[in-house]
């Protein structure tokens, strides 16, 4: 075997934050090395120090045996480094194919050459899955999902030796999830070396060979996946042994709360009916497009209904945010960067957002109460930061994953609509979520909670609900369902048309 | 626009916004005060000095407040300097047409109308530009210029295209003497304290403004509106409303502007205020206001305000001709707020050089 | 009575009327007695029509031909800038539209009717001869200017220091400020140059109303009026006041009402084939505390206004 | 301001933002033919109108074009106005102090120079920009607010304080005649197409750098920028050159701009320039230009500018007074952004409440 890609003792500090201390790595040609580690691990800051968009304080990598110090995404990538970031790097502005092709000159004297280009932009979107899509529509209109996959377009038009693909899979649904392994397993046997993090362990098992663990910006361990259990990757992950992965909580199931009658939006949901019952989990699967974004933020008015009603204890909601909010629901956006979180504010700031009545008389704050309250939050959902104060913008992809869910749970609803809580969450703190989620249905709560992720519908719900195109096709109790029937479901109604 | 400082030295960020311009400030007095030893009269660093230049700087400052929230709230106003001066010929029609003179008994109500009529146009002008932009989802940039030619005509059709006079004697002394910065005590609020009244308005308003954003949930709401309104749309905060307040809330300010804008000049002139808006927010931006939203502070809007008005003095002091100052006058602002980023590290390719090498 | 190729097809006779600005008492009363002699004469319609900005030439440049346009049968012109309105006035005379100048000169070229103006030089003069007199001629004064580039007022401020150099022992000690074109900024100059000079001042000169004023409020401000002799140019009511309580030594004044009655008569006349001389000036006046109340000078300090 | 159309409205901007401002052009033109027909002097739809709109359109629009750039680069630059009264300053005193008469032989090279000299100037202004900005990482708001006031200063020192006025004689004819509008049509470019040159020029101009902005890598790499600078750092797309140049480009525009003001009024001054950069910001975000960065349309802007001065010259035909003038623009304005905003879904409460009931 051999290495193709060496880091030896990189460190990196953001001012106090150690990021990286000391971590050296290897990963080789054909061959998917996991990279695993809680949130805050370390892990972005490795591949974007890859990448050539951080500079190591010290250390060094090679390639290939030669030295590799990029001083640039530019110089990354022309010594052979593509990467796909956590968080969407887009210019909404640009057509899907300018932003794969960008910072690319496939050029004459500076001049597009489109016919040309468009080949391989092509190329590149059918081998994500995205043949269905116009290259020259506007990439703000597309989904989360479908961004997610230019992304992925964009690493696979450049002709690289090496593919970083950071969290790929947290914002796909399953169906996307299985081409995406295609396309690394092709890639692999191209003699590729990937790099690949994921909080997913069963994902790692299926598509990694290496696995490399991170914890606190050290390395704590590297080896041959099949050389290593489950239990053994977690507690190097977290530190210690977590016993349980889907921690359940006993709660009990009452009467009817939210009653939702023929609920139907342009395009989609479309006739939606269910009745969420108080103490209750409710599971909603699907694949993308299936609208279950768009039914919650119906539910939750930040989108026009065109018909159908919400009822909640028998009354009808008004159509307005705070109105509803005020009634007793609470939302958790699956976009946290545009939406979730200001993320110029600090974590104390985004906690409170909306939740002044907390520590306030009269519109007047009690800044001591508030400051309080956040660091009781921080330590609550374990917010991995330096001081309250820090600006979300600087926390890990998981870290703000729990502000946003912090400050729903702060805000004390009755019924909670979780779109996608547990994306870029490690799996110690996933279980932790379990339990939150546990307990609140423990309290009487309704919880409603949206995943791409079949195996926590299935530990995690009271029921499940499968959407597609628009429509609640089938609701069954959770120990009715197995993962290929929801699968099925899935995509049944997708294929009958 | 959308550049940020480093994540790495953000945490830093909120000691130092605060300091940032006044420090700049400190350094451009100091170097006034040397040059104006050195070459100069010697009178720029003297204490009626230091009160002209805080009554013109309260000028700028006060409308300048309200431009703060509006900034911070992710908006901008345009129409700031018409509305400010249509506010002040409103008030001069006012006193010219329905006060009796300010000795006389009853004058006291009649004054009081007319202030009140002006901060309400005030009032209204905001709310005009808060609803629309909130209603209509427009741009404020656009709505403003609208709205900043709109002002600027009713103005000129209240005041029939010429400057309004009122009569001297119908003003009360405290109004008269509101921007006076002679050296007679007796004129000042506080004879024992020669800071002409303007810069106490400014002052007081000052810390209320910043009382207002710190320590109340309208204040925290209009951040959380500037900062991602999106999100805050989703924690339940009305953002139309909110907007629609805080434009009306600035047209406070702006009519209190208007107030020292009349009591300095004594008449009104609808077309005086062409141009103002630009300074207005050039004291906000100095002070370390963003124009993309969530980030100014109050005291670094007053210090931009005393930064520009400072530089002017400075360098009619220095006797400088007008045309280098208007050169200086650049190249300062450029330098105050060069130096600003410096310290919060902004050349990020400079800093990394620095630590690489 | 004049042809007149106006589409309406009656035989009234249209002029536009153009001012520098709109938003100043002067171009009001110019108006008024533009109108004055529209009704005296009969059947003259002035359309009356200034550019934004008293700056802009380029908009003044638009309403000239904007006028062109509409097809009136004469111009009445007070250009911005003597170059830049040469080419428009060129392409009315073209159209056959003739044009009288008024206020402020024009570059030589095209063959208007006749140039109705104040001596503005001469108006410098006499207020330089004014502060002299105000303040005993010795002492220092400041010349606070305009804006740059303005010819009325350039021609103004020459004058004045034409005539201070007369008098050995009068110093100017400022001459190279701009005032800007408002109250505020000048009030600001004014504070400014006071705080600079202080005691040693004893006039000041400001060439324009916005001007005066601003200065008038600075010096009341640091407590120098009637100690600091102010002479300004062009009356407003505040400067009266200030005549009348000695605040203020002197006020040149035009006779703007003339200047818009002279140059609608003379091109109503030149359309009717009649010569007109090159230049007709509407003679410039001083103001004093004592001859304020007399004739013609009560008159010209509040000259009538066009509602 | 970060607001954006629900996702199902999205599909239809791409297509309708290039005509939404054209549809508003097109309306407010019918309004006035309509009004000047009825109760005006009904010259206003004539081909001699037409003229005088398209050049004084051409105006605003050449340093517009560059606005739209920088605008969609996500920046802004005060300093337009007065750089481009700089760059016709600096012209006129060419041609006053260092050309020969037009007809004389060689007087073509002096010419040239002349002409070079004053384009020459316009760059140089926006790569000052371009490099305060890119080297300092300042918001170019305050940088280009600190160069307007040292362009103007540079330009009243060079034009000592005065206005600037060449010889007549030593302009050639094609110089003079840039900005004819008369019914002569042997001082048009192409005597059968009575088109003021101004405009002939704007549009070629627009057709250029509309093709720059679709077909060059330079051109998607400006709407990379403007619509996420993060994004295009990570992608190697080289920021600080990239807004250099775009800057220094439009500094190209300004000084095109600045000959057509110079053709213009043939004499430079240099406070002329305050406040145009505010038209010449309005005709950029009329067209549809976002400031936030990432949108703007060439078309856009010259519609834009279109509608300025359509608005302008409707309100002289129908002889409006001036202080109406003023009003009318300013609801005009807000009224053709607004329909241009409902024709994509703009006021979403609206479109909610109608969806729903
Ligand atoms: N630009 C930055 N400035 C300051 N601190 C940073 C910055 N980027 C990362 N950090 C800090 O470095 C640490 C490692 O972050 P990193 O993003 O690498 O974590 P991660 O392993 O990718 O976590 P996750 O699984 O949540 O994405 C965190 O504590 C984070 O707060
Ligand atoms: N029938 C449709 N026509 C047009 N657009 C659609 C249609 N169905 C879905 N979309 C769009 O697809 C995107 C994804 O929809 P949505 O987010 O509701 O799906 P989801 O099931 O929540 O999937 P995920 O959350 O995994 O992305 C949305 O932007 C939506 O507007
Ligand atoms: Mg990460
Ligand atoms: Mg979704």
């Amino acid at each position: 075997m051999n290495a193709l890609l060496e880091v030896s003792r990189i460190s990196k500090r953001f001012g106090p934050t150690i990021a990286l201390d000391n971590v050296s790595m290897t990963a080789q040609a054909g061959r998917v090395l996991a990279l695993i580690g809680e949130n805050g691990a370390g892990k972005s800051t490795l591949l974007k120090t890859l990448s050539g968009a951080h500079r190591p304080d010290h250390g060094t990598m090679s390639i290939d045996g030669q030295s590799y110090r990029p001083a640039g995404p530019i110089d990354a990538r022309s010594r052979g480094v593509a990467i796909v970031y956590q968080e969407l790097t887009l210019a909404p502005d640009l057509s899907i194919e300018d932003n794969i092709m960008l910072g690319r000159s496939g050029t004459v004297a500076g001049t597009l050459l489109r016919s040309r280009q468009r080949q391989r932009v092509q190329k590149a979107m059918d081998q994500v899955g995205l043949s269905s899509i116009s290259p020259k529509a506007r990439t703000g209109d597309q989904s989360v999902a479908t961004q997610q996959l230019i992304e992925v377009a964009r690493a696979l038009v450049s002709d690289a030796k090496i593919i970083l693909f950071d969290e790929p899979t947290s914002s796909l649904p399953a169906a996307d999830v299985d081409r995406l392994f295609q396309i690394v397993d092709t890639l692999r046997s191209r003699g590729l070396a990937i790099i690949y993090i994921s909080h997913f362990l069963e994902e790692v098992r299926r598509i990694a060979d290496d696995y490399a663990v991170l914890r606190d910006g050290h390395s704590v361990g590297a080896g041959q996946l099949s050389q290593i259990s489950d239990d053994q990757i977690i507690s190097l992950m977290v530190g210690r042994d977590v016993d349980d992965l889907f921690p359940a909580v006993p709660h009990e199931i009452g009467s009817a709360r939210l009653d939702i009658d023929r609920l139907t939006a342009a395009p989609v949901p479309h006739n939606v009916s269910l009745s969420l019952r108080r103490g209750e989990i409710f599971g909603v699967a699907g694949l993308v497009g299936a609208g279950r974004t768009e039914l919650l933020r119906c539910l939750f008015a930040m989108q026009p209904t065109r018909s159908g009603t919400v009822r909640l204890d028998g009354r009808p909601l008004p159509q307005r945010i705070n109105a509803r909010r005020r009634a007793g629901l609470g939302l958790l956006s699956e976009d946290r960067k545009t939406e979730g979180l200001a993320q110029n504010l600090s974590i104390t700031e985004n906690l409170s957002m909306g939740n002044h009545q907390r520590y306030s008389t009269l519109g007047c704050l009690n800044l001591n109460a508030r400051s309080e309250d956040a660091k009781r939050w921080i330590e609550k959902v374990e917010i991995k930061a330096q001081h309250p104060n820090q600006c979300v913008a600087e926390l890990s992809g998981g870290n703000q994953q729990k502000v946003a869910l912090a400050r729903l749970l702060a805000q004390d609803a009755e019924i909670y609509l979780l779109d996608e809580p547990t994306k870029g969450i490690d799996v110690g703190t996933k279980a932790e979520i379990y339990r939150i989620m546990g307990q609140l249905a423990a309290q009487g709560k309704t919880v409603v909670f949206v995943s791409s992720y079949l195996p926590e519908l299935l530990a995690v719900c009271d029921r499940v609900g499968v959407m597609s195109r628009g429509r609640m096709t089938e609701v069954r109790v959770t120990k009715d369902w197995n993962e290929e029937e929801l699968m099925l479901a899935a995509l049944a109604a997708t294929e009958d048309e | 626009m959308s550049d940020r400082p480093t994540p790495n030295h953000r945490a830093r960020w909120s000691v130092l916004l605060r300091h940032g311009p006044s420090l700049a400030l400190l350094f451009i007095i100091a170097l006034f005060a040397l040059l104006d030893w050195q070459f100069g009269s010697g009178r720029f660093f003297s204490s009626r000095n230091a009160g002209v230049i805080v009554n013109s700087a309260a000028l700028v400052a006060v409308p300048a407040l309200g431009m703060t929230m509006i900034i911070i709230a992710g908006g901008i106003d345009l129409s700031a300097g018409t509305a400010l001066t249509l506010c002040g010929t409103v008030m001069a029609i006012a006193f010219r047409d329905y006060t009796i003179p300010a000795d006389q008994a009853g004058a006291a109500t009649w004054i009081a109308l007319a202030l009140a009529l002006g901060l309400g146009v005030g009032i209204l002008c905001g709310l005009i530009n808060g609803l629309i932009i909130s209603l209509s989802e427009m741009v404020p940039f656009i709505v403003t210029l609208g709205t900043m030619t709109i002002f600027l005509g009713v103005g000129q059709v209240l005041a029939e295209e010429s400057t309004v006079y009122p009569q001297n004697t119908h003003l009360p002394d405290w109004l008269r003497y509101l921007c006076y910065t002679g050296s007679n005590t007796d004129y000042y609020w506080f004879s024992f304290l020669p800071i002409p009244s303007s810069a106490l308005i400014a002052i007081v308003l000052g810390i209320a403004v910043a009382l207002l954003m710190h320590f109340t949930v309208f204040g925290r709401n209009i951040v959380a509106i500037g900062s991602n309104p999106l999100t805050a749309r989703l924690c339940g905060i009305r953002v139309g409303l909110t907007t629609t307040w805080v434009y009306a809330l600035a047209g406070v300010f702006v009519g209190l502007g208007a107030l020292l804008y009349f009591a300095n000049v004594k008449n009104g002139n609808p077309s005086d205020g062409t141009g103002k808006e630009l300074e207005i927010i050039a004291a906000v931006v100095l002070g370390g206001g963003s124009l993309s939203g969530g980030r100014g502070s109050i005291l670094g809007t007053i210090v931009g305000a005393l930064i520009i008005k400072t530089i002017s003095s400075g360098c009619t002091m220095l006797s400088i001709p007008n045309t280098y100052t208007h050169i200086i006058i650049g190249v300062i602002i450029i330098i105050a707020v060069l130096i600003d980023g410096l310290r919060n590290g902004k050349p990020k390719w400079l800093f990394a050089r620095l630590a690489s090498g | 009575k004049p042809s007149s190729t106006s589409h309406t097809g009656s035989d009234t006779v249209r002029l536009a009327v153009i001012p520098k600005g709109t938003s100043h008492e002067f171009w009001k009363s110019v108006h008024f007695g533009a109108q004055k002699a529209a009704t005296e004469i009969g059947d003259v319609e002035i359309i009356w029509r200034g550019p934004v900005v008293e700056s802009d030439t380029g908009s003044q440049i638009e309403v000239v031909k904007d006028m062109i346009t509409m097809g009136v049968d004469g111009i009445v012109l007070a250009p911005n800038q003597k170059g830049g309105l040469v080419d428009a006035v060129d392409e009315a005379i073209g159209e056959d539209i003739p044009v009288v100048i008024f206020d402020s000169g024009l570059d030589d070229g095209p063959k208007i009717v006749s140039y109705v103006a104040t001596n503005n030089f001469k108006g410098g003069q006499m207020a330089g001869d004014a502060m002299a007199k105000a303040i005993g001629e010795k002492g220092n004064v400041i010349l606070l200017r305009y804006l740059a580039g303005s010819e009325s007022t350039e021609q103004r401020e020459e004058g004045f220091l034409d005539a201070i150099a007369k008098y050995p022992d009068i110093t100017v000690v400022s001459s190279d400020e701009y005032a800007g074109d408002n109250a505020t900024k000048a009030k600001e100059k004014a504070d400014q140059l006071i705080q600079l000079h202080g005691e040693t001042l004893d006039g000041m000169f400001a060439v324009c109303e916005p001007n005066a004023n601003g200065t008038l409020e600075a010096i009341k401000n640091a407590g120098m009026a009637g100690k600091i002799k102010l002479i300004a140019f062009d009356p407003s009511d505040a400067l009266i006041k200030a005549l009348r309580d000695g605040h203020c030594h002197g006020i040149v004044l035009q006779d703007p009402v003339q200047m818009g009655y002279l140059s609608v008569i003379s091109l109503v006349d030149s359309i009717n084939g009649k010569s007109i001389p090159e230049f007709q000036s509407t003679g410039e006046y001083l103001a004093t505390q004592d001859n304020m109340d007399g004739e013609p000078i009560k008159q010209l300090l509040k000259p009538e206004l066009m509602e």
